[in-house]
This record gives structure tokens, C-alpha cells and sequence, in this order.
């Protein structure tokens, strides 16, 4: 029993009945916000009514069960209202100053802990890698439970940092993570050629497709078999696009796959703006579950921004203006020539004259 | 020996894992194992899997070990404007996902859709007509456009210049069609935060980011401000990017003719400072991840437009750029890409200057220091 | 009675024997400089000697009579050396500091005006333009002497300007006059596609040089006669490449050639360091022998320079902390979609978020 | 009505079309003059001219109205370094160019020549047979090492980290055969400034850049800045780009593990602050004009190297990525933008690894934002 054509398109459920009662009373009419604790924002409205937001940190994926106790507390203390954010945390937004407490014990007995909030570590945005997705060179989801096992105090912290730091981790370059304006992101990395399964490249695939989807044009069609094709090694840089499109590529590897470490990215606009994430490790092994060389060149990381950077100064803001020779010299990473753009934009990465710190 | 799948149950910080197995989802959980073990996914292309009329929205997906875990396909529902929900609508929502699926959610993904986890290809069909019941569709993946993404702005921000989620819904609607029935050269990505702090990630993550700005002064309230101790207003006075800000005898005085509006001192005096009156929004061209030839971050293509119900200009320029680029884009090739690939200038004479969209400084950061420049058609008589 | 192969390849003089005795004796030696007034330069060595460099205009072509004359007041104060300086003047290197005023006294008798140092308009870099090279679509000399009467007081006064000002002409894009890197340039455009003269291409050109010349690939054989070529309009801009390779392709067109103006570029490391000059203006005509319109708007640009800028601030510093939004703003120019980049690394220049200037 | 070309004599600045007059070289002033009514060059190609035995130098140059100008080349000589002349030596060049061309010279050329102009086919080898009597020899057009420059550096200058005059001369003669006759893709341009205040626009204009340095302290005599005005030492405390000044109780401090030598407080007092002691040079590489995809600034290929007669080590590396390039490199293909082809990585792996240049962050502002990179063979195993 199939839904006709014009039963489709119906789009999304209305917003306006999803509204907490307090948002749709004071819509558009609120006033200012503090933040009184780690998770918890008070707003208060030109009405003088108050709402306060209190976020707690979900996992990537849930149980029925798990929502339904969500659901639960929402329906104890929010009037059955419940709000997710950008950043994939659940968020109670609660009428009543007094019920905050209560919400914040209900939700951390559910083993989820509330922050993220104001300068502290955010939610680390992660995609599915090992856990869904047929294209990762690492695995998002245990690399993030890792970082937050090391991070979990600084996530309930408001004051843990000169500045929030928004974490990321994406399985492979597509980013899906949004780890390419990230203040330290994480993203998956292939190291060797894809292997051309002629069988199933014949059977499956599209030698023209396959040939354009190549960014370095590497893929060519095999000299007496045209069905096929075959990899010029010099010019491919591993990115999986052929692989994604195609079965017959896999570039899987268990030995050669890691992790590259990418730092300075921003989003919002303000104070110098928005800005991209910019590598600093190009390869790290995988070392799972829990990950510890990569969780331990992250704290490196973090501490020493915490003891360098001025107050209200994002990870990138701070490296932008110490120069990243000097964010190199002073975290001891080894400097690796893969740091150093080649590919189209290059040239506006190379610096001009002589103006760099010695170190 | 504990297995690297229940290694990831231990710890302080809640675990997915735990979630599968309250889930009953052991083929996920066995699968994974595996991938911790062998260090690479288990999962493969998984083929062609929908609903009959929409070519968007279920991701199919394969495991390589089908005796562990067969088909576990995930449906891309549109998530309600600003991902609030009424919990009796989402206990529906479940009550149906445990009954096709295993009842995993993932709120939400990473574009914002609400992601229904596991299901396989036989449940589709039943699943959907259950979850349209309650008015939850679905949609975005292929060359369509995504799921867009709206920040809770008025709801519960007072920074918002724009209604977030009326134009999340009303866009949405108007693009229903293309986000269930691919047919551009890539995907195309909207996000729709109230104000440049940007709460949404548009200007990294959407092809096309609306976000609420305004265009007078900037409201100070000397009075309250004074509440806040001066040690902190010197702080922002002197960290303000365009040094536009003085602050002597107890009264701030903001240049507005030089500020960016970069947020900066109104996040810090949330109860002193607030945005202007003369509310609209920038609009943002070309976000994306990497792409072919690297991330781009938004860059400003209109700097300031009004933005009111039913948007009726704002829809124009969505589709006016849209249709070009579904003219002249390659395949895989999202807009920001194309236009680079055709010229700022030439896209600007061709699509630009029919939706009245001029240029201005705003739209860079530097002129151009080459001098390899092209005259349109007409221009050098 | 030509030169055998062992008696060439001998390279330029010796620069010791054409040392001043002042800088022979204390080379290596100088210990710190002071400005005296416009166009002389102090020097004191360690040794407790003392050097004056006077510096003197001089046109771009000098006769031997100019030539001797200079080197009568060489002669006459400067132990009979002489030295020219990167941007073209002559410099005389007066060890007695009774001598300068004879020595600006004598050169200035010649017409050429002593100053160019500290912060004054320094000698404007030129190149031959029409008297002597065959691409350019402007003249350098004429325009460069035009500035050069309108500026004439500033290029003697060594606080003329917040900071030194750098100008330079090139007859075209070539950018001989190195105004790539100049305050304010002025460089000759071509806006026409090269006419194709199929008669002489066939005779003299090589097609496949001429299709490998152009930066745009606008250059294809032509079909039916393979010896000449056909250019694709729509790709073309007018570089005039293929031109400097064959006569048979010209550009020049008395009508549509002009000129474009340029501001920022600077070349030191002091402060933030070098910087290109970046597009303002893409076309104003050739208005020879006197430039008014072209002179005007330099003038323009120099005052409000001149107004707004902070100390020792050279105008691309200048316009990089105020936003290029605002220099559009308050100079008046009409901002034209030329100014937009849409060459290989364009996207650096687009502004990234909302932080811009609503002007 | 005055002709345009006398229009160019009136005014206070030195006429160059008086100077021709003076010269007696009419044909130009009437060519040019022809210039200034058409709006458009009289000149054309010129067709090969030169010495026998030397293979650049000379610029071949005629007009499109032979019966007003004939052939007008000119010379390229070889400046001697720093540009300071003996008169004695000057004026019998200009003898002896009054004796074959017209006596008109360029005191220089943009590239640093000292150029002899207007000289007609047949007079060329009288004239240069005469010029090398005086020791005065040419070069640098084509595909060559083009006329180097250096600054007058230690003859005059307090800030010189090297001596440019010495090395302007051995790196002339170790390639005066490169100067003579071209061989590579393209020109090839040396600049050699003593100090980073760059006087001859190395950054700007020489594929190849030694640039004095210093990479020790700045040496401050803080008697001798007492003397400044407290409010200007204020001034460049403020304004130093690094921030890394601070003057208190009198005392100037800098803190040099963040100064990056700008040279900007040392101009500013060159009475009391000096380069520090360890003398050398950065090395730039890959400034030019427009070139095919824009211009360049010289990016940092060597942050720091010492700079020592016979200057072996500086000569292998400039032999070296000479021989890459020429190997590599297209027509009309300078160094840079070669490096940017093949890409910096793959260059340093094939030529800096031999030449021990090794990857450096004083390379970069910043590190690149996409994931598309290389491994070297051998690099994974
Ligand atoms: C599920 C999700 C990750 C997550 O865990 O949340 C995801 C998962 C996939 N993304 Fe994504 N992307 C997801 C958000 C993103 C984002 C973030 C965003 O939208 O804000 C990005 C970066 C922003 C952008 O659009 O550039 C992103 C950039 C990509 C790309 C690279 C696109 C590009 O232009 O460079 C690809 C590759 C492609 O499309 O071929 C990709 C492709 C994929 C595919 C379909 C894999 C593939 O190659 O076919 C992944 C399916 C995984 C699976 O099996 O479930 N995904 N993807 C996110 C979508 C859920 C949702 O609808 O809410
Ligand atoms: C809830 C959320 C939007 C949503 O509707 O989902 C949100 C909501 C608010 N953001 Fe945000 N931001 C949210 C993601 C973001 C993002 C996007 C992201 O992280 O991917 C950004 C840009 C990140 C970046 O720059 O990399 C973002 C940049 C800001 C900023 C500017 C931060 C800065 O670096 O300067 C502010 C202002 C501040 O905190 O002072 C801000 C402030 C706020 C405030 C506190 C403003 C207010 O007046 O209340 C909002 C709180 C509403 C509430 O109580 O929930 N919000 N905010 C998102 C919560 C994510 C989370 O769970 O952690
Ligand atoms: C004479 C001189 C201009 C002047 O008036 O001083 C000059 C004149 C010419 N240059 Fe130049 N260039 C001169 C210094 C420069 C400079 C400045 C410098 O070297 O510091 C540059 C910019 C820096 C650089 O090298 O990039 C320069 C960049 C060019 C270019 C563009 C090169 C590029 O890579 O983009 C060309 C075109 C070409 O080579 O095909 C060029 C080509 C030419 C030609 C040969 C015209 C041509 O296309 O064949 C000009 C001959 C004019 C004539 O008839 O006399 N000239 N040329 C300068 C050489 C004299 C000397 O040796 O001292
Ligand atoms: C003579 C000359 C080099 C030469 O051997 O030919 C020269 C020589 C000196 N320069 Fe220069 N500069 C000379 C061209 C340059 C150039 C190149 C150019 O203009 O094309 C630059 C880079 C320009 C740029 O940034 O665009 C240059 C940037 C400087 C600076 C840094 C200026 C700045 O913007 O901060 C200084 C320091 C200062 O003036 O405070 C400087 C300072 C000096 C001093 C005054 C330093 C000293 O201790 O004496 C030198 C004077 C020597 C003398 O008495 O002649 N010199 N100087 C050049 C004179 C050109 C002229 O006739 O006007
Ligand atoms: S980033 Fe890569 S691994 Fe992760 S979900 Fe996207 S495509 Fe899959
Ligand atoms: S992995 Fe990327 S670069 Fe390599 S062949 Fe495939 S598409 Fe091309
Ligand atoms: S983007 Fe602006 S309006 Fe929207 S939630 Fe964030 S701060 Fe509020
Ligand atoms: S919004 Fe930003 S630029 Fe404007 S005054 Fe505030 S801090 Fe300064
Ligand atoms: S810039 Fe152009 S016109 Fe001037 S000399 Fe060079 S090539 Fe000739
Ligand atoms: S002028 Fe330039 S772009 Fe046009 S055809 Fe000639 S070389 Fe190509
Ligand atoms: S470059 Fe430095 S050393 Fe050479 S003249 Fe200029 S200031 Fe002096
Ligand atoms: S040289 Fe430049 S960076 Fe160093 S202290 Fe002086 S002004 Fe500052």
C-alpha cells in the first residue's frame, strides 16, 4: 500500500507545534543570557519569564530506551518539550530555575553528563566511520569516546580553556564530520593506491565515471582490456573517491590507514572570522579502542594552549598570531614536508620575505 | 581478555556501544568488533534501496560478512526546525523504529537530518508509511539538496536577526521536491543561523548559508554595561578586530562605520550590547569539505538583503543560481567549485547581474593582483 | 676583428676599483645614518667618518653631455665616483659635509631635482613603454613624467607622506616597471583580442609555439589552413603573449588600450612585510602627452592616503587594516567586478564569513 | 599648437625627449612623437641581433616607419656591482657609445642593466669590441641568468648582513656563461639585497633571492636610544608587528624568540639597535611579474645560511635547482611557478633532499587545509 505521489513531499513536522511554551510565548523576544554553570544557560526574555538551557552530552547513537528516559525528564520538567543542537547535544530547556538541578541529576544518573557549554571542550562532532560507513580509513566514534574519556572534566567546565575548543573527527577526507573548521579535528587517512579488482570493476562500474571522479586524473583504461582500468601510482594521492564509487577499487588498508591531526579551525565570525583547520600530523596509526597516542598528542596540544593563548583566543587565533613556526617549535611536533601545500591554492600558503620567527 | 567492543562500554563517558546492545542490535555489535580487530570497516556499497517516488534519503549499506550483519540501511529524516521536538511526538517516532528497526537513532547526523539507524531493505517500505503518518518525511543524499539546517534562533536566542525556523520550513517546502529527487550535478546544502556567531557552521558547511545579520548600529545600554566589570570591557575594547570600540568616561563608544559586527561584544555584554533594528541577512556562496580542490569556507556573495516571509526574493537567487549551475556544473562539482571554475566575475555577468546581484567590495578581501582579466560580451563597444 | 671565444665572458668591472675612497675605507664599517633633509642621507662610519649621499632625479634616458656634467660634480666633491641606485637616480657620496650644499646646488642647475629619501615619493619606476618596446597598450615615460610634475614638491620632502610612497609604470602587463609590487602602479591594458594576420603568422610564427604561449588555451590551429591559427574570443584576455611572440598577431588598438591602477604593494620586511598591489581601477584612456584624468586620480588617492593613514604606515598597510571595502568607500571608485579575482588562486581573495564593513 | 612630444619638455622635471634632443637623436623623437598622436608604438619586433659568440644582450628593436627610424637596439651591460662608477671609467663609455650609437644611456635598466640605447645593426660589434677594452661586457635576455643586482650593502650601508658587492661579482662570474647564452626554460633573475629592508626588490622581482640576515640578537644601546623621543620609541613598541618589544624604566627589551627581524625598530633607530652578529642570508625563491598565473613574492627556501667567500655552498644550490628546472621546466616556465607545478613537496623531495633543503615551517604561513598529499617512494612501506 504505497504512498501515492501526492501523499509524498509533505516535508517536515511543523516547528510551530514543537515549540516549548516558553519559546513560543517569548519568540523572538528574548533578551539576554548568562551562563550560570557548566551545561547550563539561563535566558531570560523582555517579558521577564526565564528559560533555562541545560545540554548534556548524548552518545552517537541511541536505544529506544534511552529516548524514551529522555523523553521522560522533558516531560517531568519541560512541559514534554525537548530540543537536540547543532552539535548533536540533547538540550532540556527548562521554565523553572529551580527544576535545573533536578534535570541535571536526572540526566547524569542516565550516565550522560551535562556541559559543553561556554569555554569549555563542545561536543566532538564525529561521523559514522567503522560503524556504518563503507569508505573510512579510521573510526570516528572510538577515537571521539576516546578524546572524551581524556576531556571529560573540561567538557563539564566553563572555564577550562581560554576559549571553547570544537573537536571533530571524520573517518575519511570527505569530512563528513566537519572536521575542516575545527579548532583540532582528527580525519582519517589512506596511504597507499587503490588495488583495481578487474572482475569487479568490469561488472559493476562505469570506466568514463571513473575516470572524471579522479581529482589528480590518475585513473586511466586498461591498454587491452577496456573495461577495466588501471592507477597511474605517481599521481594518486589515495583520496578514495574511486573507491566510493566504486567496489572494484578498495583501498582499505590495516596497516597503511591512520589518522592526520589538523588544528585552527573556526566558524563564527567573530573576532578575525572564520577560519580552516590546517595539518599538522599527516599520519598516526590506528590504534584501537582506545586510541592513546592520539588522545596523548591531543592533551599535548590542548595544555599547551591553555598555557599560551590569551583569554577569548581560539586554538587558531593563538597559532595566527604567535606564527605557526612557532606553534611547531613550541609543541615539538616534527615538521613533515606533507605540512606544506602543493595542491592548487598552494602558492597563498608559501610566505613571503623573510618575516618568520627563527625558532 | 575483555573484546575492543567492550573495551568501548568501559570508562566515564556514556558508550554507543551500550546503546546497540540495549538496542539488541548484536549483528552491529559483532560487525564493529570485527573492524576494531581487523582495522577496517566491514561495511561495503549497498546498493540501491528507497522509497517508490523518492530517489533520496535511505542510505543503503552492505556488511562484507552478511552471516554477521545483513542490509542496515538508514533512512535521512527531515529533522523539525531547530531539532525541537514535542517528546510525545518522538515516543512515536521510536515506538515505529523499534518496530522496523532496531529502534537506534542518531540525533542527529552531521547535517542535521534525523537519522533512523539499521533497518533492513524489506522494512523500509512499511516503516515510512508509518513515520509519514506522523508527518515525519525524509530526504538528502545524492545530487539534491540536503536537509537544511536552522539554528534555534528566536525560539530561544536573542541574537537572531531573522525567523530561523519559519524560513527553515518554508525553504524547505519549497525545495521538497529536490530534496527527494536528485537532479543536480551534486548536493546542495542551506543552513540558516540567526546571526554571525553562526551556530549552524554554515559558513563551513553549506553551499548556500543564510545568515541573519543587520545593518544599523549596534544598541548599547550604558547602564547595564557599567554592571560589567571594566577590566572586561578593556579587554574587548582592546581585542575588537577593527579597534572600533572607546571606551572612556564610563561610556562605549562603537564606530560603527568601521565595525564587522563580528559578534564579539555582544556575546561578551549579552545584556548590554544587542544587534540593530534593521535586521536581514549574508548570504554566504560555496561553502564545503573538500572537495576536488580542498575545503572552502562561505564566501560573502550579497552582503546585506531583507528577509521576510514569504521570501520571495531569497527564493529567487536560490533558484536562479541553482539553474545555472545545473547548466554549466560536472558532475560531482558543487557550486562554490563551479563558480571558481568559471570565474567569480563571469558568474556574476551570468546569472549575477539577472538576479541583481552587484559587485561589491564586500565580497572580497582583496582585489585581485594579477592582471588577467576578461571583458563580457558588450562591455568594450 | 671579432672578439675570440676566450676573450669574452668577462664579466662587469671590478667594483673595487669604483668604490668611493670613503666606502673602501670603511666597508663593512658604517654604524648608523641619519635624514637631513630632503634627498641627503647622512652616514657615519665607526671610524668616525662621515658620507653624505645626495640623490638626484635623473630622466629615464640621459645624453652624454648629462652624463659628463654628472661627472664634473663627481669630480668635483666626490673624489671622482658616482654611484646610480636601484630605483634609478643618481646618488653622490660626499664625504665633507660642507660639499652638499655645492653639490645640490650644482645638480639641481641641471634641472634635476635632489630628494627621494625618508618619507617622500621616491623615484617612480618606468619602463620604455612607446619609446621603444613594441607591446605596450600605454606609455610609461609620459605618464611617469606627468605624476612626476603633479608630485614634484613631495618627491623633495622627506615628510611629504605617514610613509615613503613607491609608484611605478609599465606600458603593460608584462610589468617590466616591477609595479607588481609598488604603492600605487599604473600598467598598460590591452582589451581587444589580437587580429590575426594569417599572411604573416604562416611566414614568420610558429603555430605550435603560438597554441603552447597562451595562458587561457585560447589559441587553436585554424581549420583548413594548419600553418595559421584562430583565437577563441571568449577565452581570450589580452595578455598579449602570443603578440610578443609574432608579429602577426597585434594588439595595439589607439582605442581601446588604456591603463589600470593598482594600490598596496610594498616590497620590504618592515612591519607586516611585502605585499602586492592589488586591482582598483581596470581602465581609464590614454590621454597623452599630459594624463590629467590619470594624474587626478593618483592625486586623489595620495591625499586621502596622506589623511587617514597612521605614521609610517605604507598604503598597503594602510588599506589592509581599514578594509578594502572602506578604501573603495572613501576614495570614491567605482568597484568593478574586474577587482574580483577569478584567476587560478581567486578564492583566497574571497571574503570568507560576514566580517566586512557594511559601508 | 605645440607637438605632443615638445608638450613632454615643458614643466619643472627633467625632460627624457630633451635628453634625446641633446643626443641629437631625432629619429626617436619623431617616432615617438608619431607615438603619442596615434596613441600606439611605432616600434616592432626586432629580429636576431647580437655578438658573435654571445647569445643575449642585446635588444633587437626596429620601428614600422623605417623612413623615420631604422633599427634601435640596445645594449644590456653589465652594471658594475652596487651600481657605483669611476667617472673616469663612465665617461669613456660614453665616449665611445657617442662614437656608434647616439650617446643616450639608461642609468639602468628595471632589471639593474646599465643600458646603452639606440645602436644600429652594424655598429654593434665595433661597439661592444670598444666597451670590453674598457671591461665593460653585456648579457641577460632569453631563457638566461638575466643582469644581477645587488644593493650598495657594506660600501655605504650600516645594515649589510653579507657582503653583496663581493657576491654580486662571483655569482656574476660563476655564471657570466649562463649570462651570455641562454639555455634554460626561461629567465632566471639573482637580487641581492644586504638586509631584509630589501632594496633591490628581490622579494619582488628575482627568482632567486639572497637576502642578508641575521639570526642572533638585535644588538641595543640603550644609551644611545635615550636620546629618541620617549614618544616615538612608544610609537614602534606599539607598532611592532610581533609585539615582542616592551620598554619600561627606560629600558628597551625584545624579546627575539617572536622578533622576526623586520627590520622596522632598527630603521626606526638606527642609532641605537643593529642587526645582531650571526651574519647570512635567507633565501627566496620564485619571485616574478605576472608570469603565466599571476604575480610572485619570494617564498622562503632557506631561512637562515651562512654567506661566506668562495660562496660554495650558496653556488651548489643554485646550480642544483637550475638543473631541476631546466629539466622540468616548460617554455616560458620561471622557477616558481615550475615549483608550483610539480609541486613544493615533490621539489624538495627530488632537489632539496640532495641539496639539504629540508622541510622547514619558516617555509609557510600556514599549513595546508586539504587532504590531498603524496608520499615520496620509499617514504611507505
Ligand atoms: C551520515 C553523515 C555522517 C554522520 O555520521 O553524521 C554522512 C555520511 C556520509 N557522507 Fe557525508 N555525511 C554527513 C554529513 C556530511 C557533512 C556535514 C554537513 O553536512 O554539515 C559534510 C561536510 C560538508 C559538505 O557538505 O561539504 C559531508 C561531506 C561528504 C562528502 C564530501 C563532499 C564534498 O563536496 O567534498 C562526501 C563524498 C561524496 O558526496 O561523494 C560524503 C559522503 C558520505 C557517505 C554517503 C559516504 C559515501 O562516500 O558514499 C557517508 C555515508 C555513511 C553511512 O554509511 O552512513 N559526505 N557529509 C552525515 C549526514 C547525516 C545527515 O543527513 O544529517
Ligand atoms: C544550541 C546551538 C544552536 C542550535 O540551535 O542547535 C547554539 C546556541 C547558542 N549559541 Fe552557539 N550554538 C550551537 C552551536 C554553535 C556553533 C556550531 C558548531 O559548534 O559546530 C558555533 C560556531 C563554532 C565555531 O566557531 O567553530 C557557535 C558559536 C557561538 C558563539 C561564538 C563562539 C566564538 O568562538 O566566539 C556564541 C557566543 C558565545 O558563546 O559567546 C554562541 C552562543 C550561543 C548561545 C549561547 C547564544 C544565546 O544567546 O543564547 C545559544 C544558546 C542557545 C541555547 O541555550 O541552546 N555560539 N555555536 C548549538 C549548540 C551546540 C552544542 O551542543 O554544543
Ligand atoms: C628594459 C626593461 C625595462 C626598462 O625600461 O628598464 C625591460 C624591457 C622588456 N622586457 Fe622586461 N624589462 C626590464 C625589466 C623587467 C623586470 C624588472 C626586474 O627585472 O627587476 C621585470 C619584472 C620582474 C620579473 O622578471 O618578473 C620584467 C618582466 C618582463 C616580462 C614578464 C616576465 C614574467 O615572468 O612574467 C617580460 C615578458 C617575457 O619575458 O616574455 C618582459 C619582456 C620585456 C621585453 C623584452 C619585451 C618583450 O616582450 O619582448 C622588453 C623590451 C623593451 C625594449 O624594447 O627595450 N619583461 N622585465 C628592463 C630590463 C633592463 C635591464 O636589463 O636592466
Ligand atoms: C640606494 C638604495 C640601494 C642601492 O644601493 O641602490 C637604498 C639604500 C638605502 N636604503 Fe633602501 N635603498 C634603495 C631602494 C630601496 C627599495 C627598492 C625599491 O624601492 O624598489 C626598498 C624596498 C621598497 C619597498 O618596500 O617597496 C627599500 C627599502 C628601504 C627601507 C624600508 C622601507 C619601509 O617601507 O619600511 C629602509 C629603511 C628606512 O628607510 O627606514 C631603507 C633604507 C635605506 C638606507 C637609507 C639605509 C642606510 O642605512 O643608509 C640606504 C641608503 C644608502 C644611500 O645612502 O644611498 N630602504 N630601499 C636604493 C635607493 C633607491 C632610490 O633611489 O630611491
Ligand atoms: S567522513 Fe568518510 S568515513 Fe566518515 S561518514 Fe563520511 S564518508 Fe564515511
Ligand atoms: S584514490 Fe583518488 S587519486 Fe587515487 S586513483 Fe582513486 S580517485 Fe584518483
Ligand atoms: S546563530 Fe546566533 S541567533 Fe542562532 S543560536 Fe547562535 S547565537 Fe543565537
Ligand atoms: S561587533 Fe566586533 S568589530 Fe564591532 S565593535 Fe564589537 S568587537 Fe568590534
Ligand atoms: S612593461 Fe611591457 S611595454 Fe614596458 S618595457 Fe616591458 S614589455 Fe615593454
Ligand atoms: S592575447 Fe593572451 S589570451 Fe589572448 S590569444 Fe594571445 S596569448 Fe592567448
Ligand atoms: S638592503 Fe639593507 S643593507 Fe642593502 S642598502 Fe638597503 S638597508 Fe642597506
Ligand atoms: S625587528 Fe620588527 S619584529 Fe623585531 S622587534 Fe623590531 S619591530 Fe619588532
Amino acid at each position: 500500500m504505497v504512498l501515492s505521489l501526492d501523499e509524498l513531499d509533505f516535508g517536515p513536522p511543523d516547528y510551530k507545534e514543537f515549540l516549548p511554551p516558553v519559546s513560543k510565548k517569548n519568540y523572538g523576544k528574548w533578551k539576554y543570557h548568562e551562563h550560570i554553570k557548566g551545561g547550563v544557560i539561563k535566558h531570560v526574555a523582555e517579558s521577564g519569564d526565564e528559560a533555562y538551557t541545560v545540554r548534556a552530552a548524548i552518545p552517537k547513537y541511541v536505544a529506544a530506551e534511552t529516548v524514551n528516559k529522555l523523553c521522560d525528564i522533558a516531560e517531568k520538567y519541560c512541559e514534554g518539550y525537548i530540543k537536540f543542537t547543532s552539535r548533536h547535544n540533547v538540550s532540556f530547556i527548562v521554565p523553572k530555575a529551580k527544576d535545573v538541578d533536578s534535570v541535571i541529576k536526572d540526566v547524569e544518573a542516565m550516565g550522560f553528563p551535562v556541559g559543553g557549554t561556554d569555554h569549555s571542550l563542545k561536543a566532538i562532532i564525529q561521523c559514522v566511520g567503522w560503524t556504518h560507513c563503507h569508505t573510512p580509513a579510521t573510526d570516528s566514534p572510538s577515537i571521539t569516546k576516546a578524546l572524551y574519556e581524556e576531556f571529560y572534566d573540561e567538557f563539564k567546565d566553563n572555564n577550562a580553556f581560554p576559549e571553547r575548543i570544537k573537536m571533530a573527527v571524520s573517518g575519511c577526507i570527505n569530512m563528513c564530520g566537519a572536521t575542516h573548521a575545527s579548532d583540532i579535528a582528527i580525519i582519517g587517512m589512506h596511504r597507499k593506491v587503490p588495488t583495481v579488482i578487474d572482475e569487479i570493476v568490469e561488472k559493476f562500474c562505469s570506466v568514463p565515471n571513473l575516470i572524471k571522479s579522479c581529482p589528480k586524473y590518475a585513473i586511466k583504461p586498461k591498454r587491452g582490456n577496456l573495461k577495466t582500468v588501471v592507477i597511474d601510482e605517481e599521481k594518486c594521492m589515495y583520496c578514495g573517491i574511486c573507491y566510493s564509487l566504486c567496489e572494484g577499487m578498495p583501498i582499505h588498508n590495516p596497516e597503511y590507514d591512520g589518522v592526520s591531526i589538523w588544528v585552527g579551525g573556526k566558524v563564527s565570525n567573530t573576532r578575525k572570522g572564520p577560519l580552516l583547520a590546517r595539518l599538522i600530523i599527516p599520519f598516526m596509526p590506528n590504534e584501537p579502542p582506545h586510541w592513546e597516542n592520539v588522545v596523548k598528542v591531543v592533551r599535548k596540544i590542548v595544555d599547551i594552549y591553555k598555557a599560551n593563548a590569551e583569554e577569548d583566543e581560539r586554538v587558531g587565533e593563538w597559532i595566527e598570531r604567535i606564527g605557526w613556526e612557532k606553534f611547531f617549535q613550541i609543541t615539538d611536533i616534527p615538521f613533515s614536508d606533507k605540512s606544506i601545500d602543493d595542491w592548487i591554492f598552494s602558492v597563498e600558503t608559501y610566505r613571503k620575505g623573510t618575516n618568520f620567527k627563527m625558532v | 581478555m575483555t573484546r575492543p567492543v567492550e573495551e568501548l562500554e568501559k570508562g566515564k563517558w556514556p558508550s554507543y556501544v551500550t546503546e546497540w546492545k540495549k538496542a539488541g542490535y548484536t549483528g552491529l555489535v559483532e560487525i564493529y568488533n570485527k573492524a576494531l580487530e581487523d582495522k577496517k570497516t566491514h561495511f561495503k556499497h549497498g546498493g540501491m534501496v528507497g522509497y517508490p517516488g523518492y530517489d533520496a534519503g535511505v542510505i543503503g549499506r552492505l556488511s562484507d560478512m552478511p552471516e554477521i550483519l545483513g542490509s542496515s540501511h538508514v533512512f535521512r529524516m527531515l529533522e523539525p526546525a531547530g531539532w525541537f521536538y514535542k517528546t510525545e511526538s518522538l515516543r512515536k517516532v521510536v515506538d515505529v523504529w523499534t518496530k522496523y528497526g532496531n529502534g537506534l537513532i542518531n540525533f542527529h547526523g552531521a547535517t542535521g537530518s534525523l537519522q533512523l539507524v539499521g533497518i533492513e531493505t524489506e522494512n523500509i517500505e512499511p516503516a515510512f508509511e508509518e513515520l509519514a503518518k506522523l508527518h515525519y518525511d525524509f530526504g538528502g543524499s545524492g545530487g539534491d539538496v540536503r536537509t537544511l539546517a536552522a539554528c534555534g534562533g528566536p525560539a530561544i536566542c536573542e541574537y537572531s536577526n531573522i525567523d530561523t525556523l519559519d524560513l527553515y520550513q518554508a525553504l524547505t517546502m519549497r525545495f521538497i521536491e529536490d530534496i527527494h529527487r536528485p537532479r543536480f550535478p551534486y548536493k546542495w546544502k542551506i543552513k540558516i543561523p540567526g546571526c554571525p556567531n553562526d551556530c549552524v557552521a554554515a559558513t563551513a558547511r553549506s553551499d548556500f548559508a543564510i545568515i541573519g545579520n543587520f545593518r544599523d548600529a549596534i544598541k548599547i545600554d550604558q547602564n547595564i554595561l557599567k554592571e560589567y566589570p571594566e577590566e572586561k570591557i578593556l579587554k574587548v575594547v582592546n581585542k575588537c578586530p577593527t579597534s572600533c570600540m572607546s571606551y572612556e568616561n564610563e561610556k562605549l563608544d562603537i564606530d560603527m562605520g568601521n565595525c564587522t559586527r563580528c559578534m564579539y561584544c555582544i556575546n561578551e555584554f549579552s545584556k548590554a550590547l544587542r544587534p540593530g533594528d534593521d535586521k536581514g541577512a549574508t548570504i554566504l556562496i560555496g561553502a564545503r569539505a573538500r572537495g576536488r580542490i580542498g575545503a572552502f569556507l562561505g564566501w560573502t556573495l550579497i552582503p546585506f538583503i531583507k528577509v521576510e516571509a514569504p521570501y520571495t526574493r531569497l527564493i529567487e537567487i536560490i533558484v536562479g543560481i541553482q539553474d545555472w549551475w545545473d547548466e554549466i556544473g560536472n558532475p560531482k562539482e558543487r557550486v562554490g567549485e563551479a563558480i571558481y571554475r568559471i570565474g567569480f566575475g563571469k558568474f556574476l555577468f551570468e546569472v549575477g547581474k539577472e538576479l541583481g546581484i552587484d559587485p561589491v567590495p564586500q565580497m572580497i578581501t582583496r582585489p585581485r593582483a594579477n592582471p588577467f582579466w576578461f571583458y563580457w560580451p558588450g562591455e568594450v563597444e
